[in-house]
């Protein structure tokens, strides 16, 4: 039964944790893709500028001693997110749209997303300069047990509170943004447009308008993503930088310009990391008599060093097997 | 007055011009076809009506206004709507979500619009949760011109609807555009089978070569001769 | 003399007049190590200007190139590690390398098992038995060899030879790596081939970082030889420390610096000629090429292998040049971004455009650390004299400053000078 | 090298003129059964059409025939679902573009695909065939090699710019190209080297009149001086009706016709198959 605990607590929360930041990483990814057509690089580093945005917020409330059940990133989240979505139309504007004004190939814009990358990577380090901090400097990270014994189990299943209120929150977006596409206007425009850009405007669908509303859900979720991956690990200028690559795995494996199948393979890459690094032996020993082999230290399918490659391996798995992803996303 | 009127249309795709001076109109009440061999700027001129490539000279009136090189967005609300020949319908989105986005210029309630639209194509009705993409070529052609009746438009722009259909489904569409346009909704339309077509057709417009050739009521341009061995040349 | 041309020339009149105040203004040891590492840079733009410039293949993984070439030259040009020879690490790993080659071609024969009638769904689950079967009995063998070496011998040390040799092996085995990695990606959508690339070299980075039997990973090795005479040989004949510096890193330079010319030489004969001008046809309608008689992937592999070829030595140059290598040291904007703005601003597909770009901004980038210290250094200053007191750590944030430069100089080149400044020209036929 | 012009070149023609008059029909392009489907779409059913060498074969039919998808199987461009291709003899079915060129199988397409970047003399000279140039080692180590068989390619660009009367935009960028001297120069491409036979998608699309005779002009030249072999789509019927015998026609994805233009022209069937088939009582 301990086992089985172990097993709860070590993937099953940590995979559900770990996919829903690369969920709502993957969303704003596919959606942009889905209607402007370009890989958009710089999304880790809006996440990034999310978390920093929620983190100063969040200082701010503690300094007028504004606090509450939850901690205060959570509070500040809608503000932050909203502050977000407002800078990724700035960004928008100022570096995008004139490409594409003038007609320049979704390559270029791809180069244009790098400038854009350095720059908030650049004011995010300028600012606040390259030491970690975290959100609960100030207030403590409630640690929630579950007593297991009447099952037999000595150990409780424990998480943290930010990852019970991370779970809730990506299942609360995940279904708003399922009814905004399916039952909105806009959000059925979107869809429209992701998959047919010209019928789309020959209906008379305002191009631009869906656009603005693109980048202002893209910012929002991004902000969302990186202020709960800082919660749940810590908040360093290169946060979101790193995981750049899981987010397009997830996006691509789930079908690129497809919002579901982000959600899908934001998971899924998730749960495969947690799963590569598990440590199987602890599961194994209780089976050891009829294992041919003996059980010595840890046995995990892939050392915990090479956790980020699990992501694209995965990825070149999907790119050569079934470049469309799971939803029927663009193809190569 | 004239619905749309077209005095000779000179425009293309940026190089070499398509279009040398074509002259369409047609009245409110009209059936216009336009038919001619390939290449000879039949799609090319509803596209231009429609602000979907360059007009460099000549001008194009709707009700009296000028709406050159006007851009969709604006041309729907004014009450025109344009089924174009390929990838006309939204593949990934139900059947009636194809034709609500033909509504989203209107901000009144369609509902009385998309039930009209239901009693005019019955098998729409019966699929409305379904996939468009999953439908047949005939069916997927109702959902295009349900979408774009869907704005209520005082003229409709149809590209060859019945491009790739089996004869069957020819006679069916044809036959839904005479009700449409007996519903109040003027048509021009361009169309590969042209006896057909030219059949149910108040206006008839040959063009060739970007240029119109011969002009008259459906009947008349059927009956002269002449009009048949002008797509096979010599 | 056509505009291009005297443009070209003007703006590399300016480049020199750059140097030489560089060197005025910090010192010319200073500008002599600038100029060998701009060298290196120049010849790592070249490859990526091979691979995008000519052929339009977008390559994000420039830092994982480099880093293999890094690894290569020193464990070609380290001394023998005696302590490895005498141990029975060479015999395991012998073992790991067989089990290895067995796995290659387990897989090999499930790959073709639609010759004896596995098809479809079968064949495919073979291959993944096979993939697993090789994984599982491969590591069976190489982590016991690599425990026993890290503990017996620290790790396989190097085999002593000439620098040069390293730098050549460096390149040859990029070429290999680039070769297996086209195979799998080229087919891919520009987009999709960056995602792929990014991918692979994060891979070749946490392989190199935790290969601790084979690179030491973390714990760094140093000291890598140099091809020329080092500065303490020079001082160990009596020169004083100031003309010993400019002596080695001047000699270090023409190494260097004379690789690059010989680059520039064979590519502009091969781009300006019929090989250039097919890869051209191909970059700018490969439909047509194909039809044209033109095998649009074996050129478009040959192009990425070429481009990686001149990326891997350049990589090895840097490693030699600094004496140590250091995988923790590798990040992706010093050493992927960083050139690709060269190429953006230097002008892709030109290769004296690449060239200028490579040395331009590596100058700026190096010039913008006590720049942006002078920079914020008078900022606290007035900041703290205005009462609001000195800005927190100046020292870490300037240096951030350079990242955001890098950043605006993107943005400014895609909107100002997309063809940058010294732009492909056409090659009207003589 | 062939000289483009030289007396050997019209003796190739000569010979070629028996064959056809000869009994066995030497056929360069022969297609038996051929089918494709995309989706639920049936493009070409069961087709089968010979191009006889020395031949100017043309292949009409109304919008959405399958003319474009058969032309694009035969040059390679798409694999057939079932069926095979023969060219000059030899089965090709589902070989690669550049493995047809080598064979002999040039081919223009409908919208012009000229190497926009690249000057008009240098879109010939990428074209010709054997150019040691193209291999990096041979660049680098048999420089003289290289020179001299480029000179030579040159030439024989410059000579097929002459023949095509665009000498005055030799220089130019073939981006900034006319459409219809994107189309000579496409025509030109063909020239470049001793093609069995050449595919012509829609050569006069977007072509004005003048210039669409100096076009036909150049087509009936190559044929008669210099034995080229042709395959053409074409809407315009004046210019099937001088260049093409015999004419193919195609409707719904297979082969109804064949034969001189006047008799096409003669066929009932086929001119209610391009105006429309009457209504049938509802």
């Amino acid at each position: 039964m301990d086992q089985l605990i172990f097993f709860i607590n070590k993937v099953l929360v940590a995979g559900t944790v770990l996919g829903s930041i690369y969920a709502l990483g993957a969303i704003g990814v596919t959606l942009i893709f889905g209607i402007l057509r370009f890989a958009h690089f710089a999304h880790g580093d809006m996440m990034t500028m999310g978390g920093f945005i929620a983190f100063v917020l969040a200082a701010l409330c503690a300094a007028a001693g504004i606090s509450g059940p939850v901690p205060t990133g959570f509070i500040v989240l809608p503000v932050a997110m909203a502050l977000t979505a407002i800078i990724a139309l700035g960004l928008d504007k100022a570096f995008y749209a004139p490409l594409r004004k003038r007609g320049a190939k979704p390559v270029t814009l791809l180069i244009a997303s790098i400038g854009v990358t350095l720059m908030i990577q650049g004011l995010i380090r300028l600012f606040f300069g390259v030491s970690t901090r975290s959100f609960f400097e100030t207030e403590p990270k409630k640690i929630l047990r579950f007593d297991m014994s009447w099952l037999g189990g000595s150990r409780p299943i424990t998480f943290t509170q930010p990852e019970l209120l991370m779970v809730i929150v990506t299942i609360v977006i995940c279904y708003a943004l399922h009814l905004f596409l399916s039952r909105s206007r806009l959000g059925k425009a979107m869809r429209a447009m992701s998959d047919n850009a010209d019928l789309a405007q020959v209906s008379g669908i305002n191009t631009a308008l869906v656009v603005r509303v693109t980048w202002i859900i893209a910012g929002a979720l991004a902000c969302c993503a990186g202020t709960m991956l800082a919660l749940d690990v810590s908040l360093t200028p290169d946060l979101a930088f790193n995981i750049v690559l899981p987010i397009f795995a997830a996006a691509i494996v789930g079908g690129l310009g497809q919002a579901y199948g982000a959600i899908a393979g934001g998971f899924l890459i998730g749960f495969a990391e947690t799963l590569a690094v598990f440590d199987w032996s602890v599961l194994l020993r209780p089976f050891q008599q009829w294992l041919p082999f003996e059980i010595t230290g840890t046995i995990s399918l892939v050392p915990t060093e090479y956790k980020l490659t699990v992501a694209f391996v995965i990825l070149v798995i999907v790119l050569l097997a079934r470049p469309t992803g799971i939803f029927k996303g663009a193809a190569t | 007055m004239n619905l749309i009127e077209l005095e000779n249309v000179v425009g293309g795709y940026g190089g070499a011009p398509i279009l040398n001076g074509v002259n369409i109109a047609i009245e409110p009440s009209d059936i216009g076809v336009i038919v001619g061999p390939n290449g000879a700027g039949k799609s090319t001129s509803l596209k231009a009506i429609f602000g979907l490539l360059k007009v460099t000279s000549g001008t194009i009136r709707f009700n009296g206004t000028a709406i050159e090189n006007a851009l969709p967005d604006k041309l729907v609300p004014l009450g025109l709507s344009f089924v174009p020949q390929e990838k006309n319908v939204f593949t990934s989105m139900t059947c009636e979500e194809n034709l609500e986005m033909g509504a989203f210029t209107r901000r009144d309630n369609f509902a009385d619009t998309l039930a009209m639209v239901y009693d005019m194509f019955p098998p729409v009705k019966e699929k409305r949760y379904q996939k468009a993409g999953e439908l047949s070529g005939g069916q997927r052609q109702m959902v295009a011109m349900g979408r774009a009746l869907m704005s209520n438009p005082k003229l409709l722009l149809l590209d060859e609807p019945s491009a790739g259909l089996s004869p069957r489904y020819v006679i069916e569409i044809f036959e839904t555009v005479v009700r449409i346009n007996k519903a109040g909704v003027g048509i021009l339309m361009v169309e590969q089978n042209a006896r057909q077509a030219l059949a149910f057709a108040s206006k008839g417009f040959v063009l060739a070569n970007g240029q119109n050739r011969f002009t008259g009521t459906g009947a008349e341009l059927i009956a002269d001769p002449e009009v048949a061995k002008s797509f096979l040349g010599g | 003399m056509s505009p291009a041309v005297t443009r070209a020339l003007g703006l590399y009149a300016a480049l020199v007049v750059l140097i030489i105040g560089v060197g005025v203004g910090m010192g010319i040891p200073y500008t002599t190590r600038m100029l060998v590492e701009a060298a290196a840079y120049a010849l790592i733009a070249l490859g990526l200007n091979i691979q995008w410039g000519y052929g339009g293949l977008f390559n994000f993984g420039i830092m994982g190139f480099l880093m293999v070439g890094g690894a290569c030259v020193t464990f070609i040009s380290y001394p023998i590690n005696q302590k490895f020879w005498n141990s029975d690490g060479p015999m395991l790993l012998g073992r790991a390398l067989i089990a290895a080659i067995i796995g290659f071609l387990l897989i090999l024969a499930a790959r073709n098992a639609h010759r004896i009638g596995i098809k479809g769904g079968w064949k495919t689950t073979l291959i993944v038995i096979a993939w697993a079967i090789s994984y599982v009995v491969f590591r069976s063998q190489i982590d016991p060899a690599t425990a026993y070496i890290e503990a017996q011998a620290g790790f396989v040390g190097g085999l002593g030879l000439p620098v040069v040799v390293g730098w050549a092996f460096g390149g040859l085995v990029v070429a290999g790596i680039a070769w297996v990695v086209g195979r799998i990606c080229l087919g891919l959508r520009t987009d999709y081939l960056a995602i792929a690339t990014i991918g692979i070299s994060e891979i070749i980075r946490a392989l190199i970082k935790n290969m601790q039997w084979l690179t030491r990973g973390t714990l760094t090795v140093s000291p890598i030889r140099w091809p020329v005479p080092l500065p303490e040989d020079y001082q160990a004949k009596g020169m004083d420390t100031f003309s010993a510096l400019i002596y080695a890193r001047g000699g270090y330079f023409l190494v260097a610096g004379a690789i690059v010319a010989a680059v520039m030489v064979l590519l502009i004969r091969a781009y300006g000629g019929p090989w250039g001008r097919m890869m051209r046809a191909i970059r700018d309608n490969y439909i047509a090429a194909g039809s044209m008689g033109k095998n649009v992937t074996a050129r478009q592999l040959e192009v990425f292998v070429l481009g990686s070829i001149l990326i891997g030595i350049g990589g090895g140059i840097l490693v030699s040049f600094a004496q140590i290598f250091d995988p923790g040291s590798y990040q992706p904007i010093n050493h992927t971004f960083l050139i690709w703005v060269m190429i953006i601003v230097g002008g892709a597909g030109n290769n004296w455009g690449a060239l200028f770009g490579a040395v331009f901004i590596y100058v700026v980038w190096l010039l913008s650390e006590p720049l942006a210290q002078l920079l914020f250094g008078s900022i606290s200053d007035w900041s703290s004299h205005v009462g609001w007191g000195a800005i927190p750590d100046i020292e870490s944030r300037s240096l951030q400053m350079r990242v955001f430069v890098l950043g605006l100089v993107i943005s400014i080149a895609l909107r100002y000078a997309p063809r940058g400044l010294i732009p492909e020209v056409a090659q009207t036929s003589r | 090298m062939r000289r483009l012009l030289a007396t050997a070149g019209t003796g190739r023609a000569d010979r070629i003129r028996q064959d056809r008059d000869g009994d066995s029909l030497d056929a360069v392009i022969d297609v038996r059964n051929v089918s494709k489907r995309f989706g639920g779409l049936t493009a070409v059913s069961n087709c089968s059409l010979k191009v006889a060498r020395g031949s100017v074969t043309g292949l009409i039919g109304p919008n959405g025939a399958g003319k474009s998808t058969l032309f694009n199987i035969v040059a390679g461009n798409i694999v057939p679902d079932s069926g095979q291709i023969s060219f000059d003899g030899e089965d090709v079915t589902g070989l690669k573009p550049h493995e047809l060129f080598s064979r002999g199988l040039a081919r223009t397409f409908q919208i012009a695909h000229e190497f926009s970047n690249m000057t008009a003399i240098e879109n010939l000279m990428v074209v010709a065939a054997d150019q040691p140039g193209e291999s990096l080692l041979t660049t680098w180590f048999r420089p003289m090699l290289v020179a001299s068989r480029d000179a030579e390619v040159r030439k024989k660009a410059s000579d097929v710019i002459d023949f095509l009367k665009l000498g005055h935009v030799k220089n130019e960028l073939a981006g900034n190209l006319s459409g219809g001297q994107k189309k000579l120069l496409e025509l030109g491409r063909t020239m470049m080297v001793d093609a069995k036979a050449v595919l012509l998608d829609e050569v006069a699309a977007g072509v004005n009149r003048t210039l669409l005779q100096d076009l036909a002009a150049n087509i009936e030249r190559m044929n008669r001086e210099l034995g080229y072999t042709f395959f053409v789509i074409e809407h315009d019927m004046d210019l099937i009706g001088r260049l093409c015998d015999p004419v193919i026609v195609m409707a719904q994805g297979e082969v109804i016709a064949e034969g001189s233009m006047e008799q096409i022209r003669a066929n009932p069937a086929i001119v209610e198959a391009y105006f429309g088939t009457p209504v049938e009582a509802a």
